[in-house]
């Protein structure tokens, strides 16, 4: 008989390779038991499973014009996801795409509250130039105090979201208020050319959803076939190996800060010259911040995310649906966000490792 | 009362929570592990020792469900990263969200009440100094904190506890093979952290303020984090950092009521520039930060 | 018909049990006793003003609700549009300045109630400073102050008022801080402008001065020092605006409420304002009400020492909307 | 025959689908030496990491002292008189020598520091208990390492590979205290794959090949070629011998390099002066953590010098001093560096992707895309040429054994045709039979005109490979030494360094 009695326990065991099928079903799993967990969570509120499934999960998809509003939302999440995850890739911890974000609408505003009797059809594609080269100046900051002060940029680029907060305060409440407005902090309203052309008429959904779906296929061109997105994969993975090939690190974290910072402020300024028309201090909403969810549940794969902003905008569309006709506290909406992003994180352990039942360490009697 | 006297009378009670997220969020660090889910952490932390007090249980039992509440969500974060080897951040991100989500779900039929602070205790001789008397007027957990940070300083100067999660931080395989766990050393610093920033959420939710509200924690766990890369992983700077924090946002305040003439924004976004700035000097000093540092912080460990 | 009217309130922040949105809730309670099941009222809290808001506004309207309580200043283009697109709808918004058919702005003259209670404020004042802990430098709440000022002025004329803008609707510990930043300056009367948390009605009571606030009563926090409230009922108005939209006589109009409208009203005052001063309040508290007095009457100096209001002249509602410079008196200055 | 110390019946253990040991049988006589022979990956250090109780076996059972034994963790292992000193050593740096010890030995602070000086003079492992252990040397740090085993009180003492960090003198002075502490009772298991060592100083000697047992023998009784052919199953390979050549133009020159690192853990340098030739072999001998990986970053250009640094470094004929690692490449460098996963090659990524991460300019990018065909075709080239085992050029370079990977990179790096070829530990981990193949591979280049530096540990491999060697100590480079004259005892001296005589010396 064996001196080792078999007490077996689960242990992680590293895969020979990453396995594609379970890629491919960690979302997928992560998401069904995501929902059952909440779905639970809010029958112990009292709530009625069925009424917050339908106007959460089917609702969003019932009507054009409410699908429509699905993908408006989608729009800023996918561009700064992509944005992100490139630099996530590259572990470049970008987690400030907030105020990268407020300052490409700040930026983007420049040319309708200095020029508001400006007419022609170049002032919106200028702002959106304008609000991209804004984040990326922001995020900028960030790139410098990482490469020449070696500073985190998590902490960096997460204070300078707060304080971009402040700067928009004070345009609103000082240079920038409309003059018309009654001192209330926001800008004049834009003029017509200043707003980023609808895509279909009676929704709100502009033709920056395109350019977001074009720039998300460049993103998967540029991170899966372009050397340079190898470069900072390599940097990513591997940090001694970029050394030792050659490629610089601090190039690499300039960057990526400079594209996330680029992503988030184009999504800026396509929020300010469309659904919002104006700047004004509800332009922080917290995109940047479910930006970075989103790019992790998609695997901080360019297609990945396609699919991770589509579920994280029906979440947010059909979790406002279910507040308004569920009674459901708008709070859980985060609670879900935050326990589908745990859930995914559990199961895409499973595309590195497997599960093996191994004998338990013993414990000797003394 | 001048705004000096105000400010030294404040400082310590403005920062305390700062100072116990930070000291949990370095047990944590020490062993190799970032959290970044502080924020929601202390959130939770707050909701539950305001309804425990609220409902009549009292600041102490308020203070044991708030650390024993956000422990055990800090072993979620436990459960992810070191027993699914997830990415730290993502993690870290992931619990504070649900953290934030949970306080606010729990709050709701809490928003906007008060309870009753804590009473101060001043010391007696040292209370009655001119200008820095108020420093030594403060309610009991800030006196405990103070005892906390001492003994905190003392473990890792002088105990094997410290040395233990020291070893497990810098070299985790090391570590392993002379014979610790560390997972477990790994789990319980987490839980520690978790604790902690209970604590902290509790202070703030039932003592400083009092008051729940939700979205009251209001970037205060992030700058815990930021205090400990700031305080190099040392305790006693962690402190220091902690008290110029508490300081630099009176000072904002008081330079307004003085009348001072800079845009209030300006004023407001101070903590987070002087963040920003120290950040930068302090890290800049790549040598000081490898000597202090924490080898293996961030990685997942595998045997 | 026999569809019950679907009323929706819709605010940014928390209900909670006191402030803005709660008042906003509150004001709605008359009309559910009113109409019973005649009427159905769904509030919808902690709504981020922008696009959000907009879309959940339209969702509300497209399932049938056609009373809209638009509790937030920046909801105004979202629920204009709403009022635009159907006529059938009926929508009231906070703070704004835009009218329609069918649209109707208000607001609170807060001014009325602050200046009523400087006037309190400087009689118990010892140090002659007062202070008030404010979220945003706006023009409602800069009206406020102004007033607040002019009150106390009224009563003890070399008065300083000191402001700290503490940048946030919501930062409680930050709210007390400033309080006690305003403390430690010596302002013995606080004014909480426009705060959705007791917290500073809280520290007050603590260190022993007097504080108020606007909205709902918070007298529970402060037992001993709590001066007073400015409160707002919206229930008459309303009340008669659900009334003219089942009439189908509603016409939009802008809605700047008062004490004559019997929204403004300062309520809780506390015992300790002496006598002969509190006959005074009541005195012009009731010229206010009929009309005969104004805070914002002439001679006024601004804080840099040009003129605001000519002797003799009043200003009027759309001036004292948009105010933004402080009078003569207030020794913080203003965000430029 | 007395009860044996410890026994093992048909220990076995796998990772995933390696075996590493299986079904393992051996006996330990108390006060012995007993040695544990066998090739890289033979499954040695997990056989010790079993019986220490760092891992727990999958099947078989461990009888100490007469009675069965379970552990579950090395704390207990050492409560029942077991200590290990590791390959890879378990110290942590920024402790001190004395908090090191505290990790792992009860007692009060006071006592310990005696005890630490008390045992080092009774066995030569003098150390100060107060030094941080990143201020010690390689030698200095194995002291710590078995002072602290000896003080938990062992009666079986694992030693993993302890000679492979110590120049001759070191391992003369460790052998006495090894057999001073056998005749005070403590048994001592000494893992080595150098022959002649065993012989020395082992009672009884264990081999294995392959996680098996394959020989237990008194080594004494057998000469080296049995015991190599127990290691290995077969014969040792002959060793090639280089033609003497004389040497071409400067490819490498560095003259009187210093540099003060960033890295308070790592090594400085000074007064460094080297050259290679075309048509050279330069070797460069030393204790590994002399300031090997600082002065190999410098030539890499991983590592760049500063400003004031100018004129110190030249790669055929430029001054490179200030140009990075990738500029270096363009001028005709290659380099294979010492760690493969993670430095020489992406675990993550496969080897096709792994080909670009140096052989991009060989035409493998069209327009800033990856020509992904070309890729594959260059990886395949690379697998057929130098027999790299693995499904194909799709495989993740993590899934190859150490040897393969250091193969492949090794043939990705001479398939750029440098100039100046820079290998770093060129068999680490590699085992005979392919050690072999690189080594003669490495010859053969010589012999057309590269120019070579070789950096190792292993002073046979440099005598065999190098037409001279220089040895790294404390950060100081000594003058070229032509190996046909020299002995291996005077580098020795010099990794130590003690002064060789300086009529020795050739340039
Ligand atoms: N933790 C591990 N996981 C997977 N495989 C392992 C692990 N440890 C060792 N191995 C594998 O087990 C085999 C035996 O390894 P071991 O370290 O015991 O060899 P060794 O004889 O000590 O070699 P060396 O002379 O190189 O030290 C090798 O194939 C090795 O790669
Ligand atoms: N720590 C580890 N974790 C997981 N797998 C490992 C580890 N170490 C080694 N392996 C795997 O074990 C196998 C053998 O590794 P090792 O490098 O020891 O091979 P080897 O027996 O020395 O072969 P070669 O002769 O090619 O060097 C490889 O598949 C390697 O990927
Ligand atoms: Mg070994
Ligand atoms: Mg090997």
């Amino acid at each position: 008989m064996s001196a080792w009695s078999p007490a077996f326990v689960p242990t992680l065991v590293r895969r020979e390779r990453a396995s594609l099928a379970a890629t491919l079903l960690a979302p997928v799993i992560a998401l069904v038991i995501a929902i059952a967990l909440n779905l639970g969570l809010y029958i112990l509120m009292g709530r009625d499973p069925v009424a917050v499934v339908y106007a959460m999960l089917f609702e969003p998809f019932l009507s054009w014009a409410s699908f429509s509003e699905v993908l408006l939302k989608a729009g800023p999440l996918l561009l700064i996801a992509q944005g992100l995850a490139i630099g996530f890739r590259a572990k470049v911890f970008n987690i400030g795409a907030e105020g990268q974000f407020i300052l490409g609408a700040i930026f983007a505003s420049a040319i309708p509250v200095w020029f508001p009797q400006a007419t022609g059809q170049w002032i919106w594609p200028a702002m959106l130039l304008l609000g991209a080269i804004g984040g990326a100046l922001w995020a900028s900051l960030t790139a410098f105090w990482r490469v020449r002060l070696n500073a985190n940029e998590i902490l960096v680029s997460l204070m300078l979201s707060l304080v971009a907060a402040q700067l928009l305060n004070y345009l609103l409440l000082g240079p920038w208020k409309d003059p018309n407005g009654f001192n209330f902090p926001q800008s004049v309203m834009f003029q017509y050319d200043a707003m980023v052309p609808t895509l279909i008429s009676g929704t709100r959904l502009n033709v920056s959803f395109l350019i977001t779906l074009a720039l998300s296929v460049a993103a998967w061109v540029f991170m899966q076939r372009s050397f340079i997105g190898y470069k900072l994969q390599v940097g990513g993975l591997a940090p001694r190996a970029a050394g030792y090939a050659g490629f610089k690190e601090g190039w690499a974290i300039w960057l990526s800060l400079l594209i996330g910072g680029f992503a988030a402020g184009l999504a800026g300024a396509a929020e300010v010259a469309g659904p919002l028309g104006q700047l004004q201090r509800s332009v922080a909403s917290g995109y940047g911040y479910a930006a970075i969810i989103v790019a992790y549940l998609g695997g901080l794969h360019p297609i990945g995310i396609v699919v991770s902003a589509l579920v994280m905008a029906v979440i947010y569309i059909g979790g406002d649906n279910a507040m308004v006709s569920a009674n459901l506290p708008i709070a859980a909406v985060r609670v879900f966000q935050g326990s589908l992003l745990l859930a995914y994180l559990i199961a895409v352990a499973f595309v590195r490792y497997r599960l093996e039942w191994r004998r338990a360490a013993h414990r000797s009697p003394s | 009362m001048n705004a000096i006297e105000f400010i030294l009378a404040g400082m310590l009670a403005a920062a305390t929570p700062f100072l116990l997220a930070a000291l949990g969020e370095l047990v944590a660090e020490r062993a190799g592990v970032l959290n970044l889910g502080v924020e929601g952490l202390m959130a939770f932390g707050a909701v539950l020792a305001f309804i425990i007090v609220y409902q009549g249980g009292g600041h102490l039992l308020g203070f044991v469900v708030a650390g024993l509440g956000s422990a055990v969500l800090s072993l979620l974060f436990a459960l992810v990263t070191l027993g699914f080897r997830a990415n730290q951040v993502a993690a870290g991100l992931a619990i504070g969200i649900l953290g934030q989500g949970l306080s606010a779900l729990f709050g709701k039929t809490y928003e906007s009440l008060t309870v009753r602070g804590l009473p101060k205790l001043a010391l007696p001789g040292l209370s009655e100094l001119p200008i820095v008397g108020g420093l030594f007027v403060q309610d009991i957990v800030v006196w405990i904190s103070l005892a906390a940070t001492l003994a905190l300083w003392a473990i890792f100067a002088y105990t094997k506890l410290g040395l233990i999660v020291r070893a497990v931080g810098e070299n985790p395989k090391a570590a392993h093979a002379i014979g610790y766990s560390v997972i477990s050393v790994r789990v319980l610093a987490i839980a520690f952290g978790g604790a902690m920033a209970g604590f902290a959420g509790a202070y703030a939710s039932v003592v400083y303020t009092p008051l729940w509200a939700d979205g009251m924690i209001a970037g205060r766990g992030w700058i815990a984090i930021a205090l400990v890369v700031f305080g190099t992983w040392l305790t006693g700077r962690i402190f220091l950092g902690a008290c110029l924090f508490g300081a630099v946002s009176l000072m904002g305040l008081a330079a307004q009521a003085t009348g001072l003439d800079v845009p209030s924004q300006l004023l407001s976004s101070l903590p987070y520039l002087v963040t920003i700035i120290v950040l930068g000097i302090i890290s800049a000093d790549r040598r000081l930060l490898k000597l202090n540092g924490v080898a293996s912080l961030g990685e997942p460990f595998e045997r | 018909a026999d569809e019950p009217l679907g009323i929706t309130l819709v605010v940014p922040s928390p209900i909670g049990d006191v402030g803005w949105g709660h008042a906003l809730a509150a004001g709605l309670e008359p009309i559910k006793a009113a109409y019973g099941d005649k009427v159905k009222v769904t509030v919808l809290e902690n709504i981020a003003e922008g696009p959000d808001a907009d879309r959940i506004m339209n969702k509300t309207v497209a399932d049938g609700n056609k009373f809209l309580v638009a509790g937030s200043f920046g909801y105004q283009n979202g629920a204009l549009q709403i009022a635009r697109r159907d006529p059938s709808v009926t929508v009231l918004h906070a703070s704004g300045f835009q009218v329609a058919p069918n649209f109707s702005p208000f607001a609170a003259k807060y001014f009325q109630g602050t200046y009523l209670l400087g006037m309190a404020a400087a009689a118990l004042s010892k140090t002659g400073k007062l202070g008030s802990v404010s979220a945003f430098a706006i023009p409602e709440l800069i009206t406020s102050i102004n007033a607040f000022t002019l009150g106390a002025q009224a009563v003890k004329p070399d008065i300083e008022v000191s402001v700290v803008w503490v940048n946030s609707w919501f930062d409680p510990a930050k709210e007390q801080e400033a309080a006690k930043a305003l403390i430690a300056q010596k302002c013995d009367v606080i004014f909480s402008n426009a705060q959705d948390t007791p917290s500073v009605i809280s520290a007050c009571e603590e260190a022993g001065v007097y504080a108020f606030n606007l909205n709902s009563s918070m007298k529970k926090y402060a037992p001993k020092t709590y001066l007073g409230c400015i409160s707002t009922d919206w229930s008459p108005f309303f009340k008669a605006s659900v009334d003219a939209h089942l009439a189908g006589t509603f016409k939009g109009a802008n809605a700047f409420l008062g004490v004559a409208d019997k929204v403004v009203e300062v309520v809780d005052w506390n015992p300790d304002v002496p006598a002969d001063v509190m006959a005074k309040i009541k005195e012009i508290e009731a010229k206010i009400a009929d009309g005969s007095f104004s805070p914002f009457t002439g001679p006024i100096t601004k804080a840099d020492g040009s003129e605001g209001v000519a002797s003799g002249a009043t200003m009027a509602d759309p001036e004292i909307i948009a105010m933004n410079w402080h009078v003569k008196g207030v020794s913080t200055p203003l965000p430029k | 025959m007395t009860t044996p110390l410890l026994s093992l019946r048909g220990i076995s253990k796998s990772y995933g689908q390696i075996h590493a040991n299986q079904a393992i049988d051996l006996d330990v006589a108390p006060q012995s030496i007993h040695a544990i022979l066998g090739e890289n990956g033979a499954g040695k250090s997990t056989l010790m990491k079993l019986i220490y109780g760092v891992e727990q076996p999958d099947d078989g059972d461990v009888v100490w002292e007469g009675e069965p034994l379970r552990l579950s963790s090395p704390a207990e292992a050492r409560r029942h008189g077991i200590g290990m000193v590791f390959q890879h050593f378990s110290l942590f740096e920024t402790l001190t020598v004395l908090e090191n010890i505290r990790l792992v030995v009860p007692g009060r602070k006071a006592e310990l520091k005696q005890r630490i000086r008390t045992l080092g003079r009774e066995f030569g492992l003098e150390v100060d208990p107060l030094a941080h252990v990143h201020a010690l040397s390689v030698g200095e740090r194995q002291r710590v390492e078995i002072i602290r085993s000896l003080m938990t009180d062992p009666k079986l003492l694992i030693l993993d590979e302890p000679t492979s960090v110590l120049p001759p003198q070191l391992v003369e002075k460790l052998f006495d205290t090894l057999r001073r502490l056998r005749d005070g009772g403590v048994s001592i298991l000494l893992i080595s794959h150098k022959l002649e060592e065993i012989r020395a100083i082992c009672d009884r000697a264990t081999i294995l090949r392959g996680g098996r047992v394959t020989g237990d023998v008194d080594p004494r009784e057998y000469d080296a070629h049995d015991l190599a052919r127990m290691m290995i199953g077969r014969d040792m390979p002959a060793p090639i011998s280089a033609l003497p050549l004389s040497g071409g133009e400067k490819r490498l020159e560095i003259i009187g390099l210093d540099y003060q690192p960033d890295d308070p853990f790592a090594v400085p340098l000074s007064g460094i002066s080297l050259e290679v030739r075309a048509s050279q072999i330069l070797g460069i001998a030393g204790i590994s953590g002399n300031g090997q990986s600082e002065l190999a970053a410098l030539i890499s250009g991983e590592t760049i010098l500063g400003r004031d640094q100018r004129d110190r470094i030249f790669m055929v004929g430029m001054d490179v001093g200030r140009l990075d690692a990738a500029a270096r490449r363009r001028l005709g460098f290659a380099f294979v560096p010492e760690d493969r996963l993670g430095r020489g090659a992406v675990p993550e990524m496969s080897l096709a992707l792994n080909s670009l991460l140096t052989a991009h300019p060989l035409k493998l990018l069209r327009h800033g895309l990856v020509d992904r065909a070309r890729a594959m075709a260059f990886t395949k080239d690379c697998i057929r040429q130098y027999d790299v085992r693995t499904p194909g050029p799709d495989a993740e370079a993590g899934t190859l054994s150490g040897g393969n990977l250091q193969k492949f990179i090794v043939g990705r790096e001479i398939m750029l045709s440098p100039q100046l070829l820079f290998v770093a530990q060129p068999t680490w981990g590699v085992d005979i039979g392919a050690a072999s193949a690189i080594r003669s591979r490495l010859v053969a280049l010589r012999n057309q005109g590269m120019a070579i530096l070789v950096i190792s540990e292993e002073l046979e491999e440099l005598f065999e490979l190098c037409d001279s060697i220089q040895v790294l100590h404390h950060g100081r480079l000594s003058p070229p030494l032509a190996t046909r004259d020299t002995k291996p005892e005077e580098i020795g001296r010099y990794m130590i360094g003690a002064q060789a005589s300086p009529e020795k010396v050739h340039l």
